[in-house]
Formats: structure tokens, sequence, C-alpha cells
């Protein structure tokens, strides 16, 4: 019983962590706070659910075309939109209003336009469900996959960011964009280069997802918001501290669904985010605030 | 000249939509049209829901009558006109625009919002401006009192207590046999559907010496449902209850399916009956029992869902969907019986009951459809209650699931 | 080297620099004095495109043009400044840091040797090159922000009061450095409080004041100048 | 000289991580004297001047103020002890007119002035410092000197037993240096008492009575311009070599 | 004694006057109006009481909806115990006991995650709330049956917007309001002047609460039946933060500037594109953000006395010196 929740509870915060590691790019790097972020999963997932029903084409081989569409949708996203509030926000603060604001716009013309294709309808999909047995448990082999992308994601990222010239420069963005300036660093270029890769995160995050979970043109705002929850818990910018605090919630809600009462496991989630905020108010790896 | 032809293009354009709003105003003037206004969720947490059971049976009615001339009210045929609203999933929003509806449209009937929140959010509103409410997707322990306390509603789903009710004494009639264990596993969501139905599910099952081996609530909006199903495998439980909403009903089915969970009944509900689930598990869905249901082989029946599926794209829903088709044919045939538009009238001949509709002689807010269906070869039939004319024989045990393809 | 001509900067209605004229030779250090808000730091962030400076302006460093170009471009041209308060980024290491000096393309290829080359300038680096930059004290972090700014392998320098925050001792070595820095080649322009010391190493000086310059001459000629031992060398009596 | 001990610093110890800013820090401040605080940058002056006005809390030690153990209190309650502080980097309320900043200071100590009242010292004061012709420009707007005057007026308003001046001269040229140089001697003749954080070594020489001066976070010195200004540790570790 | 001078009792007396005017607006309208109305004295209700405390200190909550919620359930549970106006008293004390505790545990948060715990603390109450109907009450989702009209509650609104303005503009006055500006400017100045911030900012934060609460007390009544998904919907606190940002949240009446063309824009999308709402609220929505950086106060100031702003610039970037 005991391996079996931290198993499926591991699998569940893989989930939470891959949905978060794109977010934790965008606002921990472009410091773009990005409300429609869960609205660009769900439209990944709708992606997956056409290419699976109407065209034949299994999601994991049409994340080849995802991933490099959303990426340059993003890309555009970010100039074409986010790029004049960057010109003129006097500060990070000014910069975080006006982006809550206006990616609160661009969530609900995703969705609109989402609603108009998709209709309000729940979605569903039959892909990779067939049972793994790993350590005595058996798993879904969609959510292993899933948890799979997600340490290797997190991990990859972890390394390119920490071992690369490119990775280091995108961090020192995020540390301090002005001095990031000074060396020669195209600050306007990281900062739409991190948006875009974050966007294309959020889409494997949400082919992925849409393997195993019901969705509809509505539940975008739930990936947001558990999102955040990673990544502020994290530690802003933080990919690995996305990857844990991800597994930790889902570890958390597992246990807690076995042992205590399945009707906590939200709360759980959220009294441990609150806790981690009120011990270490920067999030388990974020630095000082400045 | 660029700017000029602009111009006139804006001006044209102008000009046409003065003259189409005129046309309506007058059309309204005239009475020339029956004028039904909705307000329903098409964006927020209930737009699914609203969507599978509500909307396209009210888009497909008003179709259906439009395309054979219009209502027949008394000697002339009146085309439907429609005024709808989005009230995105808010009560507050909701009610609002049923105000809109009242006061500003001057529409001359209200068909329901969906869900029990938003049905009774408006329904004191609908009851003081004289208008019936046919709440066709409520379902409320409350539903006597509240038919009581607005003699113009008619709740249409019924009680959670009836539903748990069907379904105890159905198991009843299986333990008797034999056949099943008396030991249940339930599940619900915290929310009010679910909790009303498990609440009622309780008493009656434990009136029935069944043990409730697990009793718990999942959040709304938990769609990780597995460590539940792994905990509930362990217990020795004959019957799997979830009373769920559709993702959590096809979480709890999946990860039924790849843990190899095979209770002998499988009962899962709301979203069992909707299309999506069959669409989604195939021949999976065989034997898993849910609220609803539907005498699939009724000609009536058939139709409906064939008509559905060339106007939708898609099967209806073999729960609500039928009961608010139903609704909707008895107001056609109540606004054709009365022979005005006159609202009174209209309501009074509702409150006569006495339609025929897909679900036989009808008469709003008496409850004669299935509360207990199961999927028998890609179709939702009705099995309880059992006294009801072609109940189907219950497909047991339930077919172990099959593996993913 | 570098040639500033009409330098005007101005905040809002705010004037900040009005028409200012400077050079920097190649291999020479040049100090500008002036009092806090003087205009000294706006001038250093103009050249280094950090702030916009007016339409007439011309900054031209080697004969190429900085004036439009955006702050990482005018790197790629040679300049590199070390800014007061020293920016450097205290979440990464010393090494990153360091390395993140040599992201501009002219200096990748001679990434290597401008790291010996700082790590002998600075040696007390070399211990700490996997240390977070910002748990390091005043005087260390100010040896990583210059010798970030000399991994661009820059033609010029600009130093926005490198001493603050130092040790006199810290102070001397600093100087010290730019002296060294200055025979490889490279110009040095200095912004100091520490009149004294950086008069002492320089070769040239201007006097800002109010957003102008009000003076210039050799260092030697500065401090025997009675105005500015007045206003900049107070203790150089005691 | 009066020699009533107003403030009395003891064992004042604070370290930021493995860092120590301020070890173990002794002296007194006596009843209306300028006391100047010198050391090289980062010897820990200002962080000595935090511990004192609260926004630092110490690690050890003691800050008693007119026998009143103020060590680690809030910093609004160290306020309303008498202690009144201007930054080392100008810190008006940008937004809020001078007449505002001013009442910042007269509202919340400890007998506040608040409406009319406070409006006329405010303006008041403004005309002591030398505003008064800008009472009703936002502070943001003001010249950096003109700042730094408004700051020291708010601090004024607050009637503080003692002030603390951190770095309050720098930056003013000549004139204005001779200006600032006036005014807190001005202050000191009214019967403040003043500890200033400085580097004009013409101020120091003219205004302060005494001379405390730090390296390291450590005192090494103590006494008067003069004496502190020739004691060998001092020219070595503060005015460098090149002033011996 | 300032009370009786007349830049107080005018503004105060213009207000009662409207205010008043107002009160009759039930007689000549009708009841579609006067839903509207609702909705925009409720709106309005929240955005100034969010600005009260958000606008100087720029702390940005999303807890709106909790107090909110507090308010609807407190009605919900005591609606058919007590009469209202005891129901509306405990309403406000549980507001305020609640706002206490949230006020004193995250005040010391900043920015984002400040911004991110409020809306963490509205799914955890919506959560626990659901735990205990769910595991305690067994009831989930509760009836309020009580006779209180549509004009009813308008004129509750109104009473309780009337109040909220009168507080915010003698808060305005007041050393405490004074004081809540000054933390905004510099907490750090704010602190040496002699201000106890903490309770500065727990004193706004309960305050602005307590408004809250008392909204969703009075609005419970009109939707007859309450659950947790229905009284703790995060949408809620969205929208309040939007119109208040729009509005300008630094001015007594900035947040009402956003309040009424937004709620009217939603209305006029919402009747004139019920398939299309989202698209076009988002592209309005967008066009806003672009056009009016500042929200409608900026506007209005930009174009009323166009300020100058000098930049400080040498002076405000030493670090570093003070304590390495």
């Amino acid at each position: 019983m005991f391996s079996y929740a931290v198993l499926s509870g591991i699998t569940l915060g893989g989930m939470y962590a891959l949905v978060a590691m794109g977010l934790t790019l965008q606002y921990g790097v472009s410091r773009i706070m990005n409300l429609a972020y869960g609205e660009l999963v769900i439209v990944a997932s709708f992606i997956a659910f056409v290419f699976m029903t109407a065209l034949g084409i299994n999601p994991l081989i049409g994340l080849l075309i995802i991933i490099p569409a959303s990426f340059a949708l993003n890309w555009v996203i970010y100039r074409v939109l986010l790029t004049p509030l960057v010109a003129r926000a006097k500060n990070r603060g000014m910069l975080e209003v006006d982006s809550i604001l206006a990616t609160f716009g661009l969530l609900f013309i995703v969705q609109g336009v989402l609603l108009v294709w998709f209709g309000g309808n729940y979605y569903s999909y039959d892909f990779l469900n067939n049972a793994v047995d790993i350590f005595g448990a058996t798993i879904a082999a969609n959510r292993l996959v899933a948890l799979g992308f997600a340490v290797v994601i997190g991990l990859g990222f972890y390394l390119i960011l920490t071992r690369t010239r490119m990775g280091t420069a995108l961090r020192a963005v995020a540390v301090d964009p002005t001095s990031a300036r000074l060396v020669a660093i195209d600050v306007n270029f990281a900062s739409c280069f991190a948006f875009a890769l974050g966007g294309a995160m959020a889409a494997v995050g949400g082919v992925l997802v849409s393997m195993f979970l019901t969705f509809s043109t509505s539940m975008g705002v739930v990936f947001t918001m558990k999102a955040l929850i990673v990544v502020i818990m994290g530690g802003v910018g933080n990919m690995l501290g996305a990857l844990i605090a991800g597994l930790i919630l889902g570890v958390a809600e597992s246990l807690v669904a076995t042992y205590i009462d399945p009707g906590l496991t939200i709360a759980v989630t959220y009294v441990i985010f609150l806790l981690v905020l009120l011990i270490k108010p920067s999030g388990l790896f974020g630095r000082a605030a400045s | 000249m660029h700017i000029s032809a602009k111009l006139r293009l804006a001006t044209i354009a102008a000009a046409t939509t003065a003259v189409m709003s005129t046309a309506t105003l007058f059309g309204a003037n005239a009475q020339e049209t029956y004028r039904i206004g909705y307000a329903i969720s098409k964006t927020g947490p209930a737009a699914p829901g609203a969507a599978t059971s509500t909307i396209p049976n009210y888009e497909m009615w008003v179709k259906e009558i439009n395309d054979a001339g219009g209502l027949q009210v008394g000697d002339k045929k009146l085309p439907i006109e429609v005024v709808e609203y989005d009230d995105r999933s808010s009560s507050e929003e909701a009610v609002r625009a049923i105000e809109r509806l009242i006061n500003q449209d001057k529409v001359d009937f209200i068909l329901s919002p969906w869900g029990t929140g938003l049905n009774l959010a408006v329904a004191p509103i609908l009851d003081r401006a004289g208008y019936a409410h046919l709440a066709g997707t409520a379902v409320t322990d409350k539903a006597p009192q509240l038919a009581k306390r607005w003699t113009n509603s008619y709740w249409l789903l019924g009680t959670g207590e009836q539903y748990a009710v069907e379904l105890a004494k159905f198991l009843e009639g299986l333990k008797a046999e034999g056949k099943i264990n008396d030991k249940v596993a339930m599940i619900a969501v915290a929310d009010g559907f679910g909790i009303e139905l498990s609440k009622a599910g309780r008493e009656a099952l434990e009136d029935r010496d069944f043990d409730l081996v697990y009793d718990k609530t999942y959040p709304l909006g938990s769609q990780d449902l597995a460590t539940i199903v792994n905990d509930i495998k362990a217990l020795g439980a004959d019957t799997f209850v979830a009373f769920s909403y559709p993702p959590g009903t096809l979480g709890l089915t999946e990860q039924s399916r790849v843990l190899g969970f095979n209770p002998k009944v499988f009962y899962a509900g709301v979203g069992t009956a909707f299309p999506l689930y069959k669409n989604r598990f195939g021949d999976n869905a065989e034997g898993v029992v849910s609220l609803g249901g539907a005498s699939e082989d009724d000609p009536k029946i058939a139709d409906y869902i064939k008509r559905h599926v060339e106007f939708a794209e898609r099967e209806p829903d073999r729960w609500a969907s039928i009961v608010n088709w139903a609704t909707l044919q008895s107001l056609q045939q109540a606004i054709e019986r009365a022979g005005t538009t006159d609202r009174e009238a209209i309501n009074a001949e509702l409150a006569k009951g006495g339609f025929d509709t897909i679900l036989g002689t009808y008469k709003p807010g008496d409850q004669t459809f299935w509360q207990v269906g199961q999927w028998q070869d890609g179709k939702f039939v009705g099995l309880a209650p059992t006294d009801m004319e072609g109940a189907a024989e219950l497909v047991f045990p339930k077919p172990e699931w099959k593996a993913a393809q | 080297m570098l040639d500033i001509k009409k330098l005007s900067v101005s905040y809002g209605k705010h004037a900040a620099l009005r028409d200012v004229d400077l050079t920097v030779d190649r291999g020479e250090i040049v100090v500008m004095l002036g009092a806090n808000g003087a205009g000294k730091s706006s001038l250093l962030k103009a050249c280094a495109g950090l702030v916009t400076a007016h339409n007439d302006t011309r900054i031209n460093l080697s004969g190429s043009e900085l004036t439009a170009l955006s702050a990482h471009k005018i790197v790629e041209a040679g300049l590199a400044l070390v800014p007061e308060g020293r920016g450097i980024f205290g979440e990464l290491t010393v090494r990153e840091n360091l390395a993140l000096g040599a992201f501009a393309k002219r200096a990748r290829e001679a990434e290597k040797q401008n790291l010996e080359r700082v790590i002998d300038l600075f040696p007390k680096l070399a211990e700490r090159l996997d240390q977070a930059a910002r748990t390091m004290s005043g005087g260390e972090q100010q040896m990583v922000a210059i010798g970030r700014a000399l991994m661009s392998n820059p033609d010029i320098l600009l130093l926005d009061e490198p001493s603050l925050g130092l040790s006199p001792i810290m102070t001397g070595e600093l100087f010290k450095a730019l002296a060294a820095i200055r025979k490889t080649g490279v110009g040095v322009l200095l912004v100091e409080q520490n009149a004294h010391q950086s008069l002492a190493i320089s070769d040239r000086g201007y006097l800002i004041e109010n957003g102008a310059i009000t003076g210039q001459d050799t260092a030697k000629a500065l401090q025997s100048d009675p105005a500015v031992q007045k206003a900049f060398l107070g203790l150089g009596a005691a | 000289m009066n020699t009533e001990i107003l403030l009395s610093i003891s064992g004042l110890h604070k370290a930021f991580g493995g860092l120590i800013a301020v070890n173990q820090m002794q002296f007194d401040v006596h009843q209306g004297e300028i006391l100047g605080l010198l050391g090289p940058n980062g010897s820990g002056k200002t962080t000595v001047m935090n511990l004192i006005s609260g926004a630092l809390q110490a690690n050890d030690g003691k800050v008693v103020i007119s026998g009143k153990n103020i060590t680690n209190l809030p910093a609004h309650k160290i306020s309303h002890s008498g202690i009144a502080r201007t930054f080392q980097l100008v810190r008006v309320l940008p937004d809020l007119d001078c007449v505002e900043n001013i009442e910042a200071g007269l509202a919340y100590r400890t007998k506040p002035l608040w409406g009319d009242a406070a409006h006329a010292a405010a303006l008041e004061l403004l005309d002591r410092i030398g505003l008064a012709k800008q009472a009703h420009t936002p502070a943001g707007d003001l010249t950096y000197i003109d700042q730094k005057r408004l700051e020291l007026g708010r601090a004024l308003a607050l009637q503080p037993k003692l002030l603390l001046l951190d770095e309050w001269l720098a930056g003013l040229n000549p004139s204005e240096l001779q200006d600032g140089i006036a005014l807190v001697r001005k202050l000191k003749n009214e019967g403040l008492t003043i500890i200033m954080v400085e580097h004009v070594m013409d101020a120091i020489r003219s205004l302060c009575d005494r001379c405390v001066v730090m390296n390291a976070g450590a005192k090494i010195a103590d006494g008067t311009p003069d004496e502190v200004l020739s004691d060998p540790e001092v020219v070595r570790a503060y005015l460098g070599d090149s002033h011996a | 004694m300032s009370i009786l001078k007349p830049d107080f009792i005018r503004p105060v007396g213009i207000g009662a006057v409207i205010f008043a005017a107002l009160a009759f607006l039930p007689s000549l309208v009708d009841s579609y109006y006067m839903s509207l109305a609702i909705s925009i004295v409720s709106f309005a209700v929240l955005a100034t009481a969010w600005s009260m405390f958000s606008g100087p200190t720029r702390y940005i909550s999303l807890a709106t909806v909790v107090f909110f919620g507090i308010g609807a359930y407190t009605v919900a549970v005591l609606g058919e115990v007590l009469t209202f106006p005891l129901v509306l008293v405990c309403a406000g004390l549980a507001g305020t006991v609640i706002a206490l505790l949230v006020g004193f545990s995250t005040l010391r948060l900043a920015g984002v995650y400040f911004v991110i715990f409020t809306f963490g603390l509205t799914e955890l109450v919506r959560q626990v709330v659901s735990w205990y109907e769910v595991n305690v009450t067994r009831e989930m989702g509760r009836y309020v049956f009580l006779d209180i009209t549509q004009n009813d509650i308008y004129w509750q609104l109104l009473a309780l917007f009337a109040v909220l303005l009168l507080t915010g503009f003698i808060l305005g006055r007041s050393r405490l309001g004074f004081a809540l500006r000054i933390i905004g400017e510099d907490e750090t100045v704010a602190k040496h002047c002699g201000i106890d911030v903490t309770r500065v900012k727990v004193a706004l934060f309960v305050l602005s609460a307590l408004f809250m609460t008392l909204t969703g007390a009075i609005m419970a009544p009109r939707w007859t039946y309450i659950d947790p998904v229905i009284a703790f919907n995060p949408m809620l606190s969205f929208q309040v933060v939007i119109m208040a940002l729009l509005g300008g949240p630094r001015r007594l009446l900035g947040p009402l500037l956003g309040v009424i063309p937004l709620t009217l824009l939603f209305e006029v999308l919402t009747a004139s594109f019920p398939n299309h709402f989202s698209i076009q609220l988002g592209c309005v929505f967008m066009v806003i953000v672009y056009l009016l950086p500042g929200g409608v106060v900026g506007l209005y100031e930009k174009y009323r006395a166009p300020k100058k702003r000098v930049l400080a610039t040498d002076q405000n970037a030493k670090t570093g010196g003070s304590t390495a």
C-alpha cells in the first residue's frame, strides 16, 4: 500500500512538475506572469486529441510537430503582445501588473477560440493506457511516460541552465537583466527565447497530460493555478525546484488519500504550499527577496 | 478614392444594421414569433455539463420546430425566436441574465439553465415573474418542497434519494439472489450532488444490511483517483459505487481498468451515460452501471438519438438529455394545447401533464424515467425501477476489463 | 579611441548631462571628478547604452559609432562598463560570472587567455571560482565585476566608483590593477570619489559639475589645482 | 563640556551570515555633542547606525538612550524614544509633496501633530530648511540636494534627542557644503545631539567634538578629530599610506 | 474639529445627496436594471475595499473572495437562525477574525509571493469548508430562503458603499490612512517615522476584509443556493483586481471608474455575443491594457495635469557599500 501510494504520488507529482516547468521559465527569466499559461496547455491537449482521433497520429509523435509549433506561437505572442509592455515598464513591478492584465485578456481570447472550435464538452481519448508493473505496483504507462518527460526535462534543463553558455546567460537575465546587457547578452532575445521555450514546455505538458486526464475548454485556469503553486513553492526560475516541489505535492496528496482522507488531498497541497511560504517566503529553492 | 470606398462600405453596413434592427423591432411588436430565452453556461466549470445535456437539445428543438414552420398556436404558425446568454457558470450572472430576459427581452418563455445551483438561483425570479421553470438538470433532495414553494417550478431529475434508493433496492435484489456479497465501497465527489446521493445511499444501503467498507469523498477538481481505487481494490467489495462527476467518473474507470479492479457491480456517474464514456472506453464500457438509462429499443428513443446525432454530430447522454427532450416536447404540446401565447394558459397546461413524449405519457415533475441503467452492447439501457416497461436484465457480473489497445 | 561629442542626457525635463565632450585614448586612464548627482554615472551609462542620449550626441569608439546601438552590441564593439554597485550576478558562481563576461562573440576565442589574465590580476579569485558571488566580501565582488568586464576583451573599460566599499588596502590593489590593465593597451575611464588615489594613477582628468564639464587637465596639474584640492582633496591636508 | 551620557553602546555585535559587520562596538555619546563615526567604506559604520535606529537587529550587545534600553526594539519604538535619522542613500517619499513628507515625521511621534497644526508646523519647518517655495512639489521631483534637506527636515520633525546623519553631507558641492555645515552646527547649538557618519574631512574637522573610527567592524580609535586623524592606525586603515 | 471644515462637509454633503438620489432608483427602473445596479454597487464595494488596502501598499491580494465567501456562508448557516442584522454582525466578526489571522501571518510576504499566497488561501478555505460540510454537517450546499428582495439587497449594498466611501474619505484624511500611504512609499522610512507598520497594515487589511465579508453576506440571499464552489469562486477575486487596477486603485473613487465601464462592458458583451463572449472580452481587455497604461484615473490625470517626473539618477543605485 505504502509503496503504491508513493509511486502513484510520484507520477502525479511528475505531472504537476511537467506542467509547471514552462511557467517557471517564463516567469523566472522573461518576468512574464502568464495567466494564459494553462490555456496554452489545454490548446496542446486539444491538438493532441485531434491528432489522435482525427488523424490517427500518436501524441508522442505529434510532439515533433507540436513542440516547434508552440515554440513559434509563443515567440510571436512575446514579440507582438508582450514586447511593448516590456518596453514601457519602468520596473519589475510594473511589468508584473501589465503582464497579469495582458495575459488575462489573452486567456479569454484563447479560451473563446477553443470554445468556438471545440465547444464546452469534456474530451478524453485512449492512449498508452496499459498497466505497467514496477516495484510491485501497477501504474498506467502514459503516466510513467509523463513522469519520464518531467524528469528528463527537469534534469535536462537544469543541466542546460547550469552547464551551457546559453543556459548561464538565461539565468543571468533572470538574476539581473540590466547587468546581463552589460555582458553582451541580448536581453530581449533571451527573454523572448525563454518565453517561447516555456510555451513549448507547456505544450509538452498539455500533450502528455491529455493522455490520461479528461479535459475541457474551461480547465486551463486549473493548470495555471497548479503551475503557479508549484513554481512559487519551488522558487521562481528554478527548474529543479519545480520538479521537487511537484513531486512533494504529488506524494503528499497520494499519502493523504491513502492514509487520511481523499477529501483532503487538495487542501493538503495548499497547506504545504502555504507553510513553505510562511517558513521560507521565497520558496524552497528561491533566492532571498531582493 | 480609397478612403471614400471605405466610407461607402461603412455607410452601407450601418444602414443595413439599422434596417435589420428596425425589422426585428417590428417583428417583435407584431408578435409573429414566439420568443424563447435561456441563459446557460457556455463557459466556466458548468460548461461541459451544459454542452452535453442541455444546449444541443435546446438548439435542436428550436431548429426542428422552425423547420416545420413554427409552433402551432391556434390557427397560426409562430416561428421561434431565441435570445440566449452565457451565465459563465456564475449564480450572479444567471440571475442577471434571467432578469434581462424577463424585463428587457420580454421573452415569452424561459428555458432553464444547467445545474442544481444555477437552477436554484434563478427559481425565485422566474416564480415572481410568473414564468414556468422546467428545471431539467437539477438533482436536489428539496425538490418536493421547492415545487410547492414555487408553484410553477418542476424539478425533473428528482431527488438524490430516488436514485440512491433505487440503486440500493436493486442491489438488495442481487444480494438476496446470492450474486453479490454485502460489501459495498462507495466514493463521492465533495459537491452538493455527490454528498446528497452518498448520504441517501449510505442510509439506503445500511437499511438493507450492506456493509460500507469504504465511504469517502474526493474533492471537486481532483482527477487523480488512483490511490482510491487501489485502496478499494484490497477491500473485497463486490459492489463499487461512485457518485462522481464526468472527469472523476472517467478517471475512476480508467484506474480500475489499469489496476485490474473488477467488482461484480461497477457503478459510476454522472458521466457514464454520456457519449463521451462510450467513445472513450469502447467495449470496456460494457456492464458499467450508472444513473439514467434509455429504452433504446423504443422507436421514439431510437429516433431521438438518431436525430440528435444528425444535428449535434454526437449522441445525447442517456439521462438528463432524454428528460430534457421530453420536457421540451411537453412544452411544445402545452403551447399548442393552450392555443395561445398567454403564459398563464400555458402554465396551466403544463401543470395538467399528459404529454406524448419519448418518455411515454409524461407529466413534468413526475419522475417516470430510468434511475439505474447499464451499458449493454453499446446501448445504455434502463434497469430500474424494475417495474418500468422495458426494464433490461442486468449483465452480471460485469465483464472483466480488457487491456487497452 | 573613445570620442564623445555633445553628449546630452535628460530624465524627463531634468537635464542630467549637457553637451559633454570627452576623449579617452588607448592605454590611458582618465578620471572624472564631480559631486554626487553631477552626472558622472549618467555619462558612463549613456556610453554603455543603458540610458538614451539626445539625438545630436555622437559616441565613437575606434571609428565605430556606438550612439544608437543597444547595450549588448556596445559590448561587442569593445566597450565594457563596471557599473556602480558592481552589478554582478549574485546567485551565480564566480566562474559563471567570469564566463558570462566572455559571452560577447568578440571575446569567445580568447576566453581562456582572458581568464588567465584576470586570475593573474586577481589571484584571490582563483580560490573562489565555485563560490556564489553574493557570498563574497565587497572587495572580492568588485574584483569579480572588473574581471567580468575584462573577460569581454574590451578596448575601453568604464568604471563607476570601483573603490566604493573597498578597504584602503584593497583600493590600493585595485588602482595597481588598473595601472596594469592600462599597460595592455586598454583605455580606462574612471569615475571616482577617491580623488587622491585616482588622480595618482590617472593620465588626465575631467571636472564635471551639474551635468557639464567645467575643467580638464593632466592629472598632475589637477592635483595641484587649489580648487580641486578644496573640492575633492580635502583630506590631502591631513 | 556637558558630560552627561545620552547614548551608550556596549558590546554591539552583528553578523550577516559568516561576515561579521560589527564586532564588539562600544562607545558613548554625550548630551549635546556631535560625534563623528569614521572608517573606510564597509567598516560597519552604517550597520552601527542601522542597529541604533532599529533598521537591523543586533546579535548581541546593548543600546541605551537616556538610561532606557532600546536594544532590538522595533524601529517605530526606537523613534519614539527620541532617535531620528537620515539614510545613506537619500530616502524621501517620492510621490508625496514636501509638506506631506514633513507631516510624515510629525504625525506619528510621541506627541503627534495632525491636521491644521501639522500643516502649519510643516510649513514652518520647511521654511527653516529652505524649502518653503517647494512646499507642494512632490519630493521625487526635487533635486538631490533638496531631497537631502527634506530628509533632514523629516528627521527634525520627529523632535529627536539624538539625530543620526549617515553621509548627509556627501555629494554637496563646496558652497553647499558650507551651508550644510552651518545648518548642522545650528542644530547642535539648539541642543541636539548628533552622530554623523561622514567622509568629508572639512566637515568632520569643523563640526565634530569627538570621533570614533571603525575598521572591519571594530573600533580602532576614539578621541578628538585631531587625535584620531593623526593616529597611525587610522592613517593606515582609513586614510591610507599616502596620507601618512 | 477638522470635521466641520468645508472641504470635509462639501464632498460628504454632495455624496449624501447622490446616495439619497440613488436610493430612489428602484422606483424608476425595472428589475433588470436593478440587478445591473446591484452588480455595479457590489463590485464597487469590493473594488473600493480592495483598493483601500492594496492601493497604497501595492500588495495585490487575491483573497477578496475568501472574505466574500465567508460572508455568504455565514448567511447560509445562520440565515434562518438569527435575524438578518445579527447575521451581518456575525459575518463581520467571522471576516475580521480570519483577516486578522491572515494579516499577521502573510504580510511579511512580498510581491508575487503574496499574490499567490492569497490565491492559495482561497483554495484552502474552499477545500476546508467543503471538507467540513461533507464530514461534519454532511450537508453540501445550503439553501438560503430569506424574505429579502432585490431592492432590499440594493439598498443594503448602497448603504454599505456609502459607509465605505465615507470610511475611505475619513481614512484619507486620517493619520491611519496617511500612515498607509507612507508605508506604500517606503516601509523603512515609515518605521523610522514612528509608525507601527505591522499594526497599520493589519488594521487596514482587516477593515478592507470587513467590507468584502459584508458584501458577500448581503449578496447571499440573492442566489437561494450556496455551495463552496459558488461562494469561493476565484474569478471574483480576479475581476475585482482587474476592475480596481483599471480604474486606479490609489484614489478613493478610482476603482469606481473601473467598475462601471467594465461591468457594463461585460453586460453588453454577454448580451450581444453569448457565443463569442470570451474572445470579445479578451480583445477589449487587451486594447484597454495597451491604450490605458495608467488606468482610467491615469487618463484623467494625464489630461488634467500633465506631471513631470524626474527620475532619481545617480543617487539611487549606490548599494552594497553599507554592509559589506
